[in-house]
């Protein structure tokens, strides 16, 4: 048993830092560390300088572009990047498309699309989730009609993120409605977001933020050659794309850095003229999440050291979703707890570009709550924490 | 003992609500904040008809002579329907604080009562946190002549106040009351999270009178304070009583995997656990309502923290609960049950947080 | 809106003061709120008390010797007798027997066992719960044929509450076991615990005690004379035997009494040289339980209004058996946390009669994990508290 | 990085699991703790032959020279099997001390690494709660001889010591080997909660022999409880599983309303949240065992404290839960729930409960 890095783990470590340090630009990192929703340009740009390195898709297979870095090095080089404020780089593409394109894409798709998503100049967004498709994905109604060479789509995704950037969807469609189970009558099928008949609608959350959209497909003609694999196969697909989430699932990287800013924020902030962070109480609540914090970094990367050797690690996934989610939870929660009354102002015009003007409170303070409210997304999206401990008890328990 | 209010507030519930479900819904409540609005004169004017300001008042100012039971049942009702108007800082803790200095009750407190004039008081102060007491703002005479200089913060009302009241150290804790137009005195103006409007309020050598005894007014605040809190609890108890109705009809009506989502049973017993903290919050509101102006200050802060520092607590739980047990739609501002959350965390920040109250209460 | 008692309140909670300050006997006070399970002789000797001042039936009908008094004069009762360590009466006969007597027995059985219950001379134990029938109370198996004027009873019971002192145990047993729906074939019948067949055995709990039991039926041949009502109607009976314990159910006297412990425990006990109860975190653990209790006293002082107004209090009753448990149980919790190191002494010596040796820490310490650890059973037995949420959510959301 | 037990460690728990399985039954246990013993002599033997004692010291004085994950491996299986011979007490809390403070080490550590001898250290008295460093056990020196008085309390192991080690105040901080037979000094034994044994050490003018110096042992006192607390984490950490599987097989195979009461939402979802609070606690124990010999205190002492916290908060909930799914049958004694609930009480408790170590690790 050895916690630490190995010789040569420390070294990759230096090498991200060392990268991290020359190539990230300023404006990027201060939009990821202070008030910043990152600008698209800014998401876009960053990727391009990692794809000039070789690193926009690790854990691709390396004849495809991959570095052919072990999770524990991939979990090295998410922290880091977390730790210096590069942005993450966005899901859809590299973590989700690309993996299915590359095992069950044809030659042609292939070529077509993974240079794009390799150097980020095509945006990509997922159109999964409909409006009474939540959970329960496999009851989409979203449905493409074969007429000829081409799909007639009629429909609407919703919680499509940052859908309003994009280029491309990649979405699940109803091809065969007959099908004995819902299962098996969707597939998956590219869409350039040009296409006459698709509209994209914003969805405001709680927090005045506009990352969600809504995508309404009327009468959308799709050249049958964007069709991914097999017609009526796509819920394989589906599946294969949710279990390449593993690694990273836990948010360690973002927790470790709400957890500073936290430190920071309540020895900045004051309690009965002491900082709030010598309080009692506030301290145990910041032991209590602090330590939790720290188990489940461990907990990750036993995770991870399984993976790389090929096990399989089982509901370990479902179960850092659930206990990382809670715990950047409580993080933000006790932002907002931190900020006391500066954290009710509401500013969103902070969050946008080019502003300067003065603001109330420190901006850790001024976006506590928005963030607080924003981040109950992540127990709810991408499979809720029900669902993931029903796959953990249908694994472990068998029901 | 006897847990009902009386007909005559159950009358003014009605009427408030009836008049509430004519003029102000939820479309009128979303299209106020995107034009950034927070207070809406007929608003404010009719809630002043109905009779709602006048009512804590005592009768010879012009009021109904009623008590906190009453605030209990208003504040129940503008909290849930998410009401911005900012009532409880001008008729409940302004209108005690002028009625109590007595400096100039005679002239403000029919005023207040008719809605004529809307009043807001600043305790709090940056870096000191939830402690109305701790006074940085600077308080000095000269011929006769109250100056004042220093920094309120997050004062709910003062935006749209026409009439400000200040607390500052003049030889102890003290109470001006302070012309928002008057030269040396700056607001920055905002939108709380949820739509309500406050201020900062700047004082650089503005001009005040004195209310009440100078160095004298540490029980007024405290007191005003307290009656703020225990109407905040109410209004939580509102905005908690329409996100249950609201999660309650989404478990159900909406389905997946073929069947309501309420008859999962993991959902059905959290919503039970959510009814279970519902009954508990509105018994210790209750109490709140009875105690906020108990003659006696250690029995009337024991009820107010004990409520503030549970209705807080309970209502946070309450929201990340509610949300979760939508999902999507829960994150969505269009939807209601966001208001509600977001109305829920100003209630539990402003006068004393939940561990403010908590550490009071277990320091009585 | 006011919370006081009335004036006819206090007159009656004087009365209630006066009785408990002349006839409670110290050593029972003593056994009650010291070291004691109560014997088995303070009970009945107790109970005897009460029924000469005619206080041990009170929420009978008058005419069967109930006092008249409203729910809420009953629950004055109650809090006054935590308060002076008078012990509870045990609900076996008087809650739940009695009235199912009264509402279902014939003239010859009221006449046989109502005044036994009343004076307190017969000891009724209850015979529900069988291994494989606990939430799900309807599939018990005990069987009773008829034969004759007599049944035959086969089965067994279990969790048989101080079923080691009885004279008599009413039982709910299977009658027919075609019904078509098992609650259709059950009926609810008498026995004297002295009847050949009967074995008593006991149960030791995880804290050491023996306050539970399995009660054993072979071959036992009961006069059928002592059937209640008719014939597979006992389940009918049960349900309105059960809805009977609403009044007390949140048990806050019982808890008032442990939070006064509490806090004179954690006043003597000490912290960094200071007493306990002036640290922070336990200050803010211990407000957080007083709190909680303060708001169910009220919740449950609501619900007694409107039952004595004639209402059906609905699913009130369950949320305060749900959260009146867990209140409990709380202060239990930190009765052993307060305890210390001196928690740990497993000293069941002190809980026997006449027992006078030195004893491990102080009493308070020593009783403190028994009594944490015994107290886990308020949230399982009587209907667990999953079965509590069923009921309501059942009531509430109709699922 | 590697979180696995090495083929050395993973051989160890298998002979030793092999050999438990055989001699010490949960039967074996019950009928142990009802007739009031807490050590058998031969279990004790049986667990020395297995070389479990000598495995923490150093090859110099006959032990294996283990770390303290080898610590942890045998200590999470001394918790699945309930074992109530006073391993941790002897084995690492006073072997530490006697070789950290090499006064005795060389005639001790051989001893203890075979079974011969069996030491009980006190740290922790009356009124002090979990502070191991505030002594009022003062002890004197007149002649070179070394007298002490005072009252250790919870002592583990000390009911069936062959030495002890007590800490006493000689111008701060200082250890003490004493004879338990030796004049002035009484025991009080008793069995804790779970059957394991303890005594109160009272001390009236003992002799004692200094161990290491006087006045200079506050570091080895804590290094030692830290040892002592992670190795309780390990042993908790065994309960828990045992605990987990139990309820596992309960919910899989317990009948009610016509189903496996597992397929309950409710229920199915509960056990998922103590199934990830288990991983949670194994890797906070793992963290501990490693750094338990830190020889940097602080990275020690945060390690141990965010274990110690986080395994006993976890493992009352743990506790709790398992009882509740069980219902009845896991109120009774005949079944081994309870038992592991007690020792995790125990566990919680001794060497600085969670409420200390959340302090500790807040104050680092």
């Amino acid at each position: 048993m050895e916690l630490q890095l190995t010789t040569e783990q420390t070294a990759f470590r230096d090498e991200v830092r060392s990268f991290l340090k020359e190539k990230l630009p300023d404006d990027i990192r201060d939009a990821s560390k202070g008030a910043g929703h990152l600008t698209a340009e800014m998401f876009t740009r960053w990727h391009g300088i990692l794809a000039e390195k070789g690193w926009s898709v690790p854990l691709w297979p390396e004849k495809h572009g991959g570095t052919g870095w072990s999770p524990v090095e991939y979990a090295i080089f998410d922290e880091e990047c977390h730790s210096f404020g590069a942005p993450k780089v966005l899901p859809f593409s590299v973590s989700m498309l690309g993996p299915v394109l590359i095992a069950f894409g044809n030659d042609h798709l292939k070529e077509k699309f993974l240079p794009g998503i390799i150097d980020g100049s095509d945006w990509w967004c997922q159109g999964f989730s409909e409006p009474g498709s939540g959970s329960d994905l496999a009851s989409l109604k979203t449905s493409a009609v074969r007429e000829g060479d081409h799909y007639i789509v009629n429909g609407q995704k919703t919680w499509t993120t940052l859908g309003q950037h994009a280029d491309w969807i990649f979405c699940l469609v109803r091809t065969d409605t007959n099908a004995p189970k819902p299962q098996m009558g969707i597939s998956f099928i590219l869409m350039p977001m040009d296409l006459p008949g698709i509209e994209v609608r914003p969805i405001i959350t709680l927090d005045g933020s506009h990352e969600v959209n809504e995508v309404f497909f009327d009468n959308v003609k799709v050249p049958a050659e964007y069709l991914v694999g097999e017609e009526n196969k796509g819920w394989t697909y589906a599946k294969f794309l949710l279990q390449n989430e593993r690694i990273g699932i836990a948010g360690i990287g973002g927790s470790k850095e709400q957890l500073y800013g936290l430190k920071r924020l309540a020895a900045a902030e004051k309690k009965n003229g002491k900082p709030l962070i010598e309080d009692q109480n506030f301290k145990t609540k910041l032991a209590e999440v602090e330590i939790e914090l720290r188990a489940l970094d461990i907990t990750n990367k036993r995770m991870l050291v399984e993976t790389e050797r090929g096990m399989d690690p089982g509901p370990v996934s479902s179960m850092l979703k659930i206990r990382g989610s809670e715990v950047a939870q409580r993080l933000y929660e006790l932002k907002m707890e931190a900020s006391g009354l500066y954290a009710l102002p509401f500013q969103p015009e902070l969050e946008t570009e080019g502003w300067n003007d003065e603001m109330i409170g420190s901006l850790e303070n001024a976006i506590s709550a928005p963030r607080y409210l924003n981040t109950r997304k992540i127990s709810i999206f991408g499979g809720s924490n029900e669902i993931q401990r029903g796959i953990i008890s249908k694994m472990v328990l068998g029901f | 003992m006897n847990f009902d209010f009386s007909e005559e507030q159950k009358m003014l519930v009605q009427s408030l609500e009836r008049s509430l479900a004519k003029s102000y819904t939820f479309e009128d409540y979303r299209s106020q904040i995107a034009d950034k609005v927070s207070h809406v004169p007929e608003n404010w004017n009719q809630l002043a008809e109905l009779g709602v300001m006048a009512m804590p008042l005592p009768e010879a100012a012009g009021g109904f002579d009623g008590n906190n039971v009453d605030v209990m049942a208003v504040c129940t009702e503008l909290g849930r329907r998410l009401v911005t108007e900012p009532y409880v800082s001008s008729a409940v803790v302004s209108a005690y604080i002028v009625e109590a200095t007595s400096t100039v009750s005679e002239e403000l407190l029919p005023q207040i009562a008719t809605g004529e004039v809307q009043i807001a008081a600043g305790f709090y102060e940056p870096g000191e946190r939830h402690d109305a007491l701790a006074s940085n703002t600077k308080a000095t005479e000269a011929g006769g002549i109250w100056k004042l200089s220093g920094r309120k913060c997050v004062v709910m009302g003062a935006d749209s106040a026409d009439k400000l009241i200040v607390s500052a150290d003049a030889g102890g804790p003290s109470l001006f009351l302070v012309d928002p137009k008057a030269n040396g005195v700056s607001l920055r103006s905002y939108q709380l999270l949820d739509g309500r409007g406050a201020a900062d309020i700047i004082l650089e050598g503005a001009e005040g009178t004195l209310l009440g005894e100078a160095g004298g007014a540490a029980d007024i605040i405290e007191a005003a304070v307290d009656r703020g809190a225990a109407a905040l609890t109410a209004d939580t108890l509102g905005a908690m009583q329409e996100s249950s109705t609201l999660t309650q009809e989404y478990l159900r009506t909406r389905t997946q995997f073929g069947r309501p989502i309420g008859s999962f049973q993991v959902l059905a017993h959290r919503m039970v656990d959510l009814l279970v903290e519902l009954e508990q919050v509105k018994s210790i509101a209750m109490e709140a309502a009875v105690e906020a102006r108990n003659e006696d200050a250690e029995t009337r802060k024991k009820s107010v923290s004990a409520a503030k520092a549970k209705v807080g607590a309970a209502s946070r739980t309450f929201g990340q609960e509610c949300i979760q047990m939508h999902g999507g739609i829960g994150m969505t501002d269009e939807y209601a049950l966001g208001a509600y959350v977001k109305r829920m965390i100003v209630n539990e920040t402003v006068y004393g947080d939940t561990d403010y109250h908590l550490n009071r209460f277990a320091d009585l």
